[in-house]
């Protein structure tokens, strides 16, 4: 449960990512010129590479702590994460 | 000429948003969702919802935020269209760990979570 | 120096899902329906969300264990991305 | 029509790429690379490069793919075209690494990350 925030803050970091470089992106093709469909592709790639990126990590947060092993770990994952993403500031 | 003006709601509460003007993209939104209601557009409805609930979200309403987004997994259900799940998930998941429910939190990131593809493999 | 091969695997990860979710998104989109510069702008929204992402973890393999603490931390970044990222496998 | 060709091969090369015949890509990355020099083009003179490079290291060919990765490195500077430098960095350290020689792989994974943007930040 202690690594709620962890998955959050995570979660928030990577989306900041995504929409900052898919407006980037819509922008330097211009908008317009862009049909539905492929505005739509465009953004599912950007959730695509996010969700698949995270997915490690975010489970690896979620150990149920059945075993003190796996409770230890997913405690050291986090507070890997957080270091490496700086997401305790 | 109603399907007209909630395209219009739709965009403007997008670059509301964009913009970080939070209040008028609720408004925007909110307008949006009424009216795909009324013409019965279950999908513009749902895209009205995820609007609002980010919108709301963004500006500490988050009991609000997440009613709208449980209402974008009933729609999803409803339409048997799926985009926008994973997210309305992990979202509501975001609102309870605001509200400092963290049991719920977690049950509600466990299915955003099992939702994602694993990635990597050759 | 022992985090040198987590480093290259850890790109690669991130790579091969770069990869495979740019080419689902141009055959989703037609190859045939973008411009150069369309298909240059997608290209780099996918990498930079991927090189944007990787840069903190990237970054804590890194520190040159100067005094015993940083040395340490780094190895244990190191074993948390092996785990999440089953780099090990 | 020598313009034509180089356009063709460098097609060609990555379509054998994609679909994993490397021999092939080679060939088309070589005569690519060898045309893009006889015309003066240093920019797909550099495609070809990285292109060639990325097939090389594939085969399991890391010195002759690390050449190719210092020539884009090379082109990029007299060019003054950045793209494609970064990830150069990164390969030839790629390289490296599964030669063995981890103290040179480190010090290019650490020109690599210093390009790197941090992400992040509101």
């Amino acid at each position: 449960l202690e690594t709620v925030p962890t998955i959050k803050k995570l979660r928030s970091y990577a989306d900041r990512i995504r929409a900052s470089e898919l407006e980037k992106c819509l922008q330097k093709i211009g908008e317009d010129a862009l049909t539905k469909k492929m505005r739509r592709s465009i953004e599912e790639l950007s959730t695509g590479i996010v969700n698949k990126l995270l997915h490690g990590p975010l489970q690896h947060l979620r150990c149920d702590g059945s075993d003190s092993r796996t409770l230890d770990e997913t405690l050291e994952n986090m507070h890997a994460l957080n270091r490496m993403f700086s997401l305790d500031t | 000429p109603r399907k007209q003006q909630l395209t219009v709601n739709l965009r403007n509460g997008k670059t509301f948003m964009r913009n970080q003007d939070l209040d008028m993209a609720v408004k925007e939104f909110r307008a949006a969702l009424e009216l795909a209601k009324s013409v019965g557009d279950r999908f513009e409805e749902k895209k009205a919802a995820r609007g609002l609930g980010a919108s709301l979200q963004r500006l500490g309403k988050y009991r609000e935020a997440m009613n709208c987004y449980y209402k974008v997994l009933e729609l999803s259900k409803e339409t048997g269209e799926d985009s926008g799940c994973t997210e309305a998930y992990g979202a509501i998941a975001d609102c309870y760990t605001e509200l400092g429910d963290l049991e719920r939190a977690a049950k509600l990131y466990d299915k955003y979570i099992s939702r994602l593809q694993p990635g990597g493999g050759e």
